[in-house]
């Protein structure tokens, strides 16, 4: 009995403290400033926050249905090969597409996009509007080349 | 022996397979264990083309001990972010940090690479084409070169030595 | 049974002159001849019977459900128009092998003829309404095709498609007209229609019956207003002319008028419409007979005017006008033809129709000159000839008339106007070609003068015998002439004998004296003829044949305007009456409920569904309102894709769920791929009007849809799901109803579906043969492609992720059959795992490590599931039908085996070589035709 | 429930008609895929909207009603058949007719037809 | 206990997926959205497997795995697009 | 083997396409033997099944696929009406794979497994009994027909065959809801089984019925091209390949047969059928009224052909809202020559403008043709019969459907019947005069008329005359069918039995449960 609420309390920690990581993740993409910023919410808070839920599920059905379930091991296998490199990819293309860094990024980058890129870009008619976004919302400086 | 090379090109891989095959099913019923080892072995001979020669495991404690060691990271990289995100008055200063590469091994970059997207404030954007080169953007950057040191130290030689690369 | 030989050897004889064209003309010509001298022949043997008053008939029945019988008759009337169309037919048939000239086709022309006098001798012989209209069509046609023998000339093409579109709409107005009258009747039998008279008459349709088979008739017998068809069709070769103008064709009206004259005739409307009909038809065409300068206009307009002689006896309706209207059918098909083939003869050999620039032929054509002067003193009706006899017997008639009450006097007076026209262009004729001397212009004088004489004895003997029996009947009518059109007029008339006494002389009458004033009027008006002209063209008439051009001419241009109106070619027009159409109809439904919601009421709802709902709605407005933003718009659309997933995970169908997810996934790739491939900036080109338009009907639609699903929801309904999941176990053998469901109870619904999907795999491979397309160089924000070709991380991924997926496939499908899961969502992943590979490391370097084929992978899937379900034949059990059982294994325990295992192996493979045949060959397409841009 | 259920429904089927309504092939094809989630939500939920009961016979006692899920099964598979064809055949389009206008180039001349 | 910890990451949860799709509403740019799209696939699992515990079943479980397993092809895919312009070359 | 006949329509075609498909290496000549064969085969077998069908005073077939009995299983269902669009399929499918053997087929890839496909398509619509597969057998049929339609390629086929696409695909989305609101107000699929439940209907449910039946008009309407949503057909017709454009004949019966089927057999004697009735009344009626415009506008032969396909829909339409059993039957009647013949003219139309070179097909003066008389005297009898003039079928088919409208339908039928075939006339006799009598002096020996182009367009024309020479049995057999269809009933109770209650348990073929 005492296992079995012992049980119920790391299980609802779990879920709670998953909760709290998946929300934080998508709460640090939201309000961060800059692209690469937001990226670091989602990568590691989300990743975290399912892992926790998984864990806790892992458990409850444990303990509730007498025999091991571990299953979820393989959503967190899965998970933790797919994440790193979706971040890895993400960050590649907002890298290779010129985005905006807040004001006060340090480090260089050119040399890299260069690479990446090559020096002259290719001259593209007007854009489309996008209807959401005033044209002072617009990118509003990108770094000096 | 030979005829077992044959068969199991990648004992590593085959390995995982009935793990995953088994974690799959719930169930360690002997019929499951067959059909596991059936496919654990007839998987990889499938998609033997598919599988590019990739650097053996030679210290499996060494492998464990990272793992430890990373999730612990993790588990300390989102307290400390979701400390940041959630108040609001530090500001982080961002910043790019070239980190240069000292293995060259594909699955070895990719698994440092990985580890560092996954691990302190850290994501990995760029692969340098020669491979020379890891572009990394930090959240909260105060020290670039104990940075660099830190990801040498705490990754990248346990991954060189897990593989002997 | 011989009845039926008759137009069945016609009809064979039209393949005669096709066969024996290549051995020359005389012998076509002679073999072409036996056939209808054969049917002749026939017509003949059954004479006497029926001249004796019988009628012989054969009927066969053809088709009960219209009252369509295979049904001839040979009457009276039958019998003379046979011996006109089958004997003068085959003098001018005879003609015809002389007239043409060496270098024309014979065969296609004399089968032609041959046609044309079959579709005559049916409409004389049918016994049958429908019979008859049949033949009426078909002679249309055949006259088609004759009129427009000489195609090359405009004239010739004009004239056909006029005669066709005129004569074939009275047809179908006669059709109209015919079918109301066996509507009427209850029958299409001649006798049973020509027997119910009075029903007929009795009939509310009576009139418009009247109206319709009048309109048929009229047209085909070219009467006011639907006469100028008949001047153009002059463009044919003259020995259609003959036939067709003069001795048949133009009959078929006159013809079916006096055929119906029982069963319609009798009635005031009857006999005013005719009469008024033909009287104007006489003087009208008349008077331009003798304006015309072409002889064969002349003898067109002639012909008009005596078929409205006709058509007026006709109308006037009394026993003796009804002879005298059969008599003058005879009369003018023999004195016409001869015209016709002497107009033919002159043309021939001079070459020219223009009664100005001809003259003084007699001394150079005097067995010509002697034809035309025979049968034109018929046509004139100077005495001896038969003309004269049936033209007093007009006159006669004209003056007993009371068909226009007290008009009725203007009758006779009109008709002596028009015989005074008649004696007057056939004298012109006469005159000017033989004996006075051509009007000539300066020019036409400078040419050397023609030298011309009367053709070979084949051209001339026809005529000549034609213009001698014309003389002949005139002076033995009664030996010649009486016996048949007594017989003739009494199937016009029914019962009642008509006293016939056709003689030359009847004393010094009034008839007499308008004949003698018609022949001074006619000569008095030959000799101011040209006065004469001069007044016509002071009043230049609109010619009818211009205005119906015309006519043609504005309601093509009018289809055309509409057409392209309606027609634009723009799909959004199309769609939105697409969508309009099903917003109506539905609308229509649902304006019959009575309430909206349901007994069953509503479920509560929580946190998860509302978020669900928000994020459907977010994902399906946004994705519209940005469609402009194609990748957002595609962003958005991914958000429901996912959502719709968890919908199906919160409500219960994790098969779907799994199915929706792997399936997304693969969408997302086709996207994306259409992403690239179609310009990145649409321009803008829409009007606020057209978005609001488009807005109201998609708010309304949606509505609708909304509407009539939330009605369904809150509705119970007794389905026949128990069954299933009654059944899944015990009869399927698995406890996954939905995949038993799929693979066994409608495992044929399953089938159709790996064949569309694998269809889709064809058809696209169809569609990238030999495409083009060009890589652009740099992307939507104009920044150069990335030189990262194969990203080093997502190939290692890859690589890893391969035997992975591979394994979870391998699962998914085994489990399929008890749990959520089966062959279709283990083909996708399988089939994203490829993909995976193809987009981490290229296309080539994948294809070297799975060089298979995805078409054969695809259709042998189809083959795979195809056997399993044929299997079942081989134990006489359907299409389809599964098996299973339980096994026990050493070691391994129970274990089940499900014959639609086996089916969903082919689900399986069916998914995956269609999946990757749609991806694999546009990326391979694309870089095929890339220009390299190599990294540097 | 049901009226939230059948709002989704109605909103994907208007979003879904718009695009359809564009007069350019990539819109259209996205227009067309909304309409297909929208009848397949449709058709599913004629079974009836069951939140405790996978049809699998074993977990529960209230199974939900497993025939329109099997053909909602059908229907994805088919709208994914068509989607695929519909794409490749808008950038054959698009490469015969040279723009990507459902009209072709007389598209072009604009939408006010 | 469990009830009500179930709730509370639940509400987190749903919360954390409104903030992705504010973000995918937002941009400002195109990896921005991609970034919220991918994190709204990766809460899902956590959605889908909470769902299960509340449910207590585990039959939606491959879903989840599902979504691990290839929920990143996507974005994969629309990465190479931006990066390459051709996803398969 | 016989027990099986009616599952061969679809499965020799099926497997046949499956060959084809699998070994597509093999030569040209290997593969058109194939394709023939495989639609002789058809045809042999369509007619067995006509005779099935025909005896016993027309007994109905009924196959359970997988042995499930209906209305929980899938069933096959033959009976007169069945078996005449199978026949009619199969002569029509002979005709034009024939013709495509020429060279046609060779111009993309896939040809003939594409076309058996689209057979098994079509041979599966008409013999399902369930609402589900009907839709699914639609699916099959119209991407078949979208990949033929686009078979060689080309700007003129990519451009109507995009139109072509997007809205059968909006269609299909119809047809889903339709097919949503059918099973979630009636519970069930099988098409006697729904329409047991559906004559019990009342009140809301009966409305909702409606709505359903009526949107699934509206898709079958799109399919069967009835005004307003005819206007993809004449260009996507103008514009398909010949043979494909041919076989297409039948797609638009393949909606016509769906609406006769539905409005017979679901919703007869029901408020949906008058409203059924009410809308294919004045659309059909307005679809040949504007037909017949289009067929006087048309300036090209096969928009032409388009739009005499078009009067003819519109004139089936009408006679399917007049429902009597003589209109039925006239319709029926009249169904096969217009198919056949139409489908001719595609072909005559391809082989002229082979002739003609750049003029094409377009009614404007060009280069002489150069076997003229072959082709005149085809395109002859062919026009004759499509604008409905005797001896052939059209006028004996028109008649009797003339026939069969009593009172004030008339005032509008006949009139409309009459002026369509009076445009028809005046149309074909326009394109033949221009095509074989106004011709340039300059003749070109090339684009000959091959043997199998001749066999193919001769096979169907000899329908037109047999129809005529044989119209007494041929209409006894379409009133014949009339008359079955007439009795939704008999198919209820030979299919489910005379409980009105669900049955359980297990049909089996030879009588014993497996
Ligand atoms: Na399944
Ligand atoms: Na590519």
């Amino acid at each position: 009995m005492n296992l079995y609420l012992l049980a119920e309390a790391v299980v609802a920690f779990l879920l709670v403290a998953g909760g709290i990581f998946a929300f934080t993740g998508s709460l640090g993409m939201l309000q961060f400033k800059d692209f690469f910023m937001r990226l670091h919410g989602p990568t590691k808070g989300t990743t975290l926050g399912i892992g926790c839920t998984l864990i806790a599920s892992m458990l409850y059905f444990t303990v509730t249905q007498g025999e091991f379930h571990v299953q979820e091991l393989l959503i967190t296998l899965f998970l933790f090969i797919t994440a790193p490199v979706t971040g890895h990819m993400l960050a590649k293309t907002g890298l290779h597409m010129h985005l905006r860094f807040t004001t006060g990024t340090r480090g260089s980058v050119p040399e890299f996009r260069d690479e990446d890129v090559g020096q002259s870009r290719v001259a593209r008619p007007a854009k489309a509007r996008h209807p959401w976004r005033s044209r002072r919302q617009k990118r509003r400086g990108r770094l000096p080349r | 022996m030979k005829a077992m090379g044959r068969l199991l090109p990648t004992p590593t891989l085959s390995l995982v397979l009935l793990i995953t095959w088994l974690l799959l099913v719930r169930s360690i019923a002997p019929g499951q264990l067959i059909l596991g080892a059936v496919l654990a072995v007839v998987i990889p001979l499938l998609t033997r083309g598919f599988w590019e020669p990739l650097p053996q495991v030679r210290h499996p404690i060494k492998l464990a001990r990272f793992v430890l060691v990373v999730l612990y990271d993790i588990v300390k990289a989102n307290v400390q972010v979701s400390l940041l995100i959630l108040s609001p008055k530090r500001e982080p200063h961002p910043g790019f940090v070239e980190y240069p590469l000292s293995v060259k091994d594909p699955l070895t970059i990719t698994l440092l690479a990985n580890t560092i997207t996954m691990t302190p404030g850290t994501v990995s954007t760029n692969v340098r084409l020669d491979r020379s080169s890891l572009l990394i953007h930090v959240l909260d950057m105060h020290d670039e070169q104990a940075l660099v040191r830190e990801i040498q130290e705490r990754y990248e030689r346990p991954l060189k030595e897990i593989f002997e690369c | 049974m011989a009845l039926l030989w008759i137009p069945l050897l016609t009809l064979l004889g039209a393949l005669v002159p096709v066969a024996t064209s290549r051995h020359g003309r005389r012998l076509c010509t002679l073999a072409t001849l036996v056939a209808p001298l054969l049917a002749l022949g026939l017509v003949l043997i059954h004479a006497p019977a029926v001249l004796a008053g019988e009628v012989v008939s054969v009927s066969l029945t053809w088709m009960p459900l219209l009252g369509l019988d295979l049904a001839l008759r040979i009457d009276g009337l039958t019998l003379l128009f046979a011996l006109l169309i089958l004997g003068i037919g085959s003098l001018i048939l005879y003609y015809a092998g002389h007239y043409l000239s060496a270098d024309e086709d014979d065969g296609r022309f004399l089968a032609y003829m041959m046609l044309f006098m079959t579709a005559m001798v049916g409409i004389a012989m049918a016994d049958n309404l429908i019979l008859l209209w049949l033949f009426w069509e078909l002679t249309s046609v055949s006259s088609f095709l004759l009129i427009g023998f000489w195609g090359h000339r405009s004239d010739a093409r004009r004239g056909a498609r006029m005669a066709l579109a005129v004569t074939g709409a009275g047809g179908l107005a006669l059709l109209a007209g015919l079918l109301l009258i066996g509507n009427v009747v209850g029958s299409f039998a001649m006798a049973d229609v020509l027997a119910a008279g009075d029903v007929i008459r009795a009939s509310a349709h009576y009139p418009l019956i009247l109206v319709l088979v009048l309109l048929g008739a009229f047209t085909k017998s070219a009467q006011f207003p639907f006469h100028f068809w008949l001047p153009h069709a002059m463009a044919a070769p003259t020995p259609v002319s003959a036939f067709l103008h003069s001795a048949t064709m133009v009959k078929a009206g006159v013809f079916l008028m006096a055929r119906l004259t029982p069963a319609l005739g009798d009635s005031q409307l009857w006999a005013v419409a005719l009469s008024l009909v033909g009287l104007t038809t006489m003087l009208y065409a008349a008077w331009f007979a003798l304006l015309q300068r072409d002889l064969k206009g002349i003898l067109a307009f002639s012909t008009v005017s005596h078929l409205g002689l006709i058509t007026l006896l006709l109308g006037l309706g009394s026993p003796l006008a009804i002879v005298a209207a059969v008599f003058h059918i005879l009369n003018h098909a023999t004195f016409k033809a001869a015209l016709f083939m002497s107009v033919g003869i002159i043309d021939h050999e001079t070459g020219t129709r223009d009664i100005d620039r001809l003259g003084a032929l007699w001394s150079m054509m005097p067995l010509t000159g002697t034809m035309v002067i025979l049968a034109g003193a018929a046509m004139a009706g100077f005495p001896p000839f038969n003309g004269f006899l049936s033209k007093e017997m007009l006159f006669e008639q004209s003056l007993l008339n009371d068909v226009l009450g007290a008009l009725s006097g203007l009758i006779p007076l009109l008709v002596m106007v028009a015989a005074t026209l008649s004696v007057a262009y056939s004298l012109r004729l006469i005159w000017s070609l033989f004996f006075a001397a051509p009007k000539l212009t300066r020019e036409q004088k400078a040419e050397p003068p023609m030298h011309v004489h009367d053709p070979a004895r084949g051209m001339l003997a026809p005529g000549l015998f034609l213009a001698a029996m014309s003389l002949a009947v005139g002076l033995f009518p009664m030996t010649l002439a009486a016996p048949l059109v007594n017989a003739a007029s009494l199937a016009v008339q029914g019962d009642t004998t008509p006293l016939i006494s056709l003689a030359l002389w009847h004393g010094l009458n009034l008839p007499l004296a308008m004949s003698l004033m018609a022949v001074i009027g006619g000569i008095l008006l030959v000799r101011h003829h040209r006065r004469l002209a001069n007044i016509a063209a002071l009043f230049p008439a609109r010619d009818a044949s211009l205005t119906f051009e015309a006519a043609v001419l504005k309601v093509i241009k009018a289809t055309l305007w509409l057409t392209q109106r309606l027609e634009n070619g723009s799909l959004q027009r199309y769609q939105a009456l697409l969508v309009l159409c099903a917003l109506v109809m539905v609308g229509v439904g649902l304006a019959n409920l009575e309430s909206l919601t349901g007994p069953l009421g509503m479920q509560p709802l929580d946190g998860m569904l509302v978020l669900g709902a928000a994020l459907i709605i977010f994902g399906a407005v946004g994705s519209a309102l940005s469609h402009r933003w194609r990748l957002v718009s595609l962003l958005m659309l991914s958000v429901v894709g996912l959502t719709v997933s968890l919908t199906f995970v919160r409500f219960s169908a994790p098969d779907l769920a799994l199915t929706q997810l792997s399936v997304e996934v693969v969408s997302m790739i086709l996207f994306i791929l259409a992403l690239f491939f179609l310009p990145q900036r649409p321009p803008l080109l829409v009007s606020q009007r057209r978005i609001l338009r488009d807005l109201l009907l998609a708010a309304s639609l949606g509505l609708v849809v909304a509407m009539l699903n939330y009605a369904l929801l809150t509705r119970e309904t007794i389905s026949i799901a128990d069954y299933f999941l009654r059944e899944a176990v015990p009869g399927g053998g698995g406890t996954n109803v939905v995949n038993v469901i799929l693979v066994d109870f409608r495992g044929y619904d399953t089938l159709g579906e790996i064949t569309v999907l694998t269809l889709a795999g064809l058809a696209t491979f169809k569609l990238l043969n030999r495409m083009k397309l060009f890589k652009p160089s740099g992307n939507l924000e104009g920044i150069r492609w990335s030189r990262h070709r194969y990203p080093l991380i997502l190939a290692v991924i890859a690589q890893i992720l391969l035997p992975l997926a591979l394994l979870v496939s391998v699962y998914i499908f085994l489990r399929g059959h008890n749990q959520p899961g089966g062959g279709f969502i283990a083909g996708l992943i399988t089939a994203v795992a490829l993909i995976l590979q193809y987009m981490a490391r290229g296309h080539d370097w994948t294809r070297e490590r799975l060089p298979i084929s995805y078409p054969a992978v695809a259709v042998s899937g189809l083959v795979v599931a195809v056997a399993t379900g044929l299997a079942s034949w081989l134990f006489g059990y359907p299409f389809l039908t599964s098996t299973f059982g339980h096994f026990h294994i050493p070691l391994i325990g129970e274990i089940e085996l499900a014959s639609a295992m086996l089916f969903d192996v082919g689900v399986y493979l069916a998914v995956v070589g269609a999946t990757l045949m749609i991806l694999i060959n546009l990326g391979r397409v694309t870089t095929i035709h890339r220009p390299t841009l190599e990294e540097r | 429930m049901e009226a939230l259920f059948s709002l989704v429904v109605g909103v994907l089927t208007a979003s879904g008609i718009y695009l359809l309504l564009r007069g350019r092939t990539f819109p259209v094809i996205i227009g067309l895929a909304l309409l297909g989630y929208a009848v397949n939500l449709f058709l599913f939920s004629t079974g009836g909207l069951n939140t405790h009961a996978a049809a699998v016979i074993g977990e529960s006692i209230t199974p939900s009603d497993p025939l329109p899920q099997a053909l909602v099964l059908t229907a994805i598979v088919i709208g994914f058949a068509m989607t695929a064809f519909v794409v490749i055949l808008a950038i054959r389009a698009r490469s015969e007719l040279g723009s990507d206008h459902v009209d072709g180039q007389s598209g072009e001349a604009g939408d006010a037809k | 206990m469990l009830e009500i910890a179930l709730m509370i990451s639940l509400s987190l949860i749903v919360m954390a997926m409104a903030m992705n799709v504010f973000r995918l509403a937002k941009g400002p740019d195109v990896p921005d959205r991609l970034l919220a799209l991918d994190t709204l696939y990766v809460n899902s699992i956590a959605l889908i497997v909470l769902l299960g515990l509340w449910l207590n079943t585990k039959t939606y479980f491959e879903a989840a795995i599902l979504i691990a397993m290839l929920g990143f092809v996507g974005t994969m895919a629309i990465c190479r697009y931006l990066l390459r312009g051709d996803i398969i070359e | 083997m016989s027990q099986h006949l009616v599952t061969l329509p679809i499965l020799i075609p099926m497997i046949g396409a499956l060959a084809l498909l699998l070994f597509n290496q093999a030569s040209d000549t290997r593969r058109r033997q194939l394709s023939t064969a495989l639609c002789v085969a058809q045809v042999l077998v369509a007619a067995w099944l006509l005779a099935v069908a025909v005896a016993g005073g027309g007994q109905m077939l009924f196959y359970a696929l997988g042995n499930w009995h209906a209305p929980f299983g899938i069933v096959l269902m033959l009976d007169r009406l069945s078996a005449l669009m199978l026949i009619l399929t199969a002569v029509l499918a002979l005709g034009s794979v024939l013709f495509a053997c020429a060279g046609e087929d060779a111009r993309g890839t896939n040809f003939h497994g594409l076309f058996q496909l689209q057979l098994m398509g079509l041979n599966g619509a008409f013999l399902t009994g369930d609402m589900f597969n009907l839709f699914v057998f639609f699916e099959i049929t119209l991407l078949a027909s979208y990949a033929l339609m686009m078979h060689g390629g080309g700007k003129e086929r990519i451009g109507a065959g995009l139109h072509y696409v997007i809205l059968n695909l909006a269609g299909s989305a119809l047809f889903i809801v339709a097919l949503g609101v059918l099973y979630g107000a009636t519970g069930t699929l099988n098409m006697a089984d729904m329409a047991r439940r559906v004559a019990q209907m009342s009140g809301d449910q009966a409305a909702l019925v409606t709505a359903g039946a009526l949107l699934l008009i509206v898709v079958f309407s799109l399919k069967a091209a009835l005004l307003p949503l005819y206007f993809w057909l004449p260009r996507t017709y103008a514009a398909a390949p010949a043979p494909v454009a041919a076989l297409f004949a039948i797609m638009t019966k393949l909606g016509l047969y769906a609406i006769l089927r539905v409005q017979s057999l679901i919703f007869a004697d029901t408020p949906v059928a008058e409203a059924i009735a009410t809308w294919l009344w004045w659309s059909g009626l307005a679809t040949i009224a504007l037909a017949g415009v289009g067929v006087l506008a048309a300036r090209d032969l096969r928009t032409l052909v388009a739009y005499l396909v078009l009067v003819s829909v519109g004139t089936l339409m009408a006679g399917t809202a007049l429902g009597s059993i003589d209109a039925i039957g006239a319709l029926l009647y009249y169904l096969p020559h217009t198919t056949l013949i139409c489908g001719a003219l595609y072909l005559i139309a391809e082989l002229i403008s082979q002739q003609r070179g750049k003029a094409g097909t377009r009614l404007v003066r060009g280069r002489r043709l150069h076997q003229r008389h072959l082709l005149g005297g085809m395109f002859l009898v062919a026009a004759v019969a499509v604008a409905g003039l005797p001896p052939l079928a059209g006028a004996l088919g028109k008649a009797l459907l003339m026939q069969a409208a009593e009172g004030s339908a008339r005032l509008w039928l006949w009139p409309l019947l009459l002026l369509a075939g009076l445009c028809a006339l005046i149309a074909m006799s326009r394109a033949g005069s221009v095509f074989f009598w106004a011709s340039y002096k300059g003749e070109v020996d090339s684009g000959r008329v091959t043997r199998p182009q001749l066999a193919g367009v001769l096979w169907l024309l000899a329908s037109a005359p047999l129809l005529v020479a044989f119209a007494g049995p041929v209409s006894g057999y379409t009133q014949a069918t009339a008359e079955q269809l007439a009795e939704p009933q008999a198919v209820i109770a030979r299919l489910l039995g005379e409980s009105p209650a669900l049955q359980f348990g297990r049909l089996t073929i030879e009588g014993e449960s497996r």
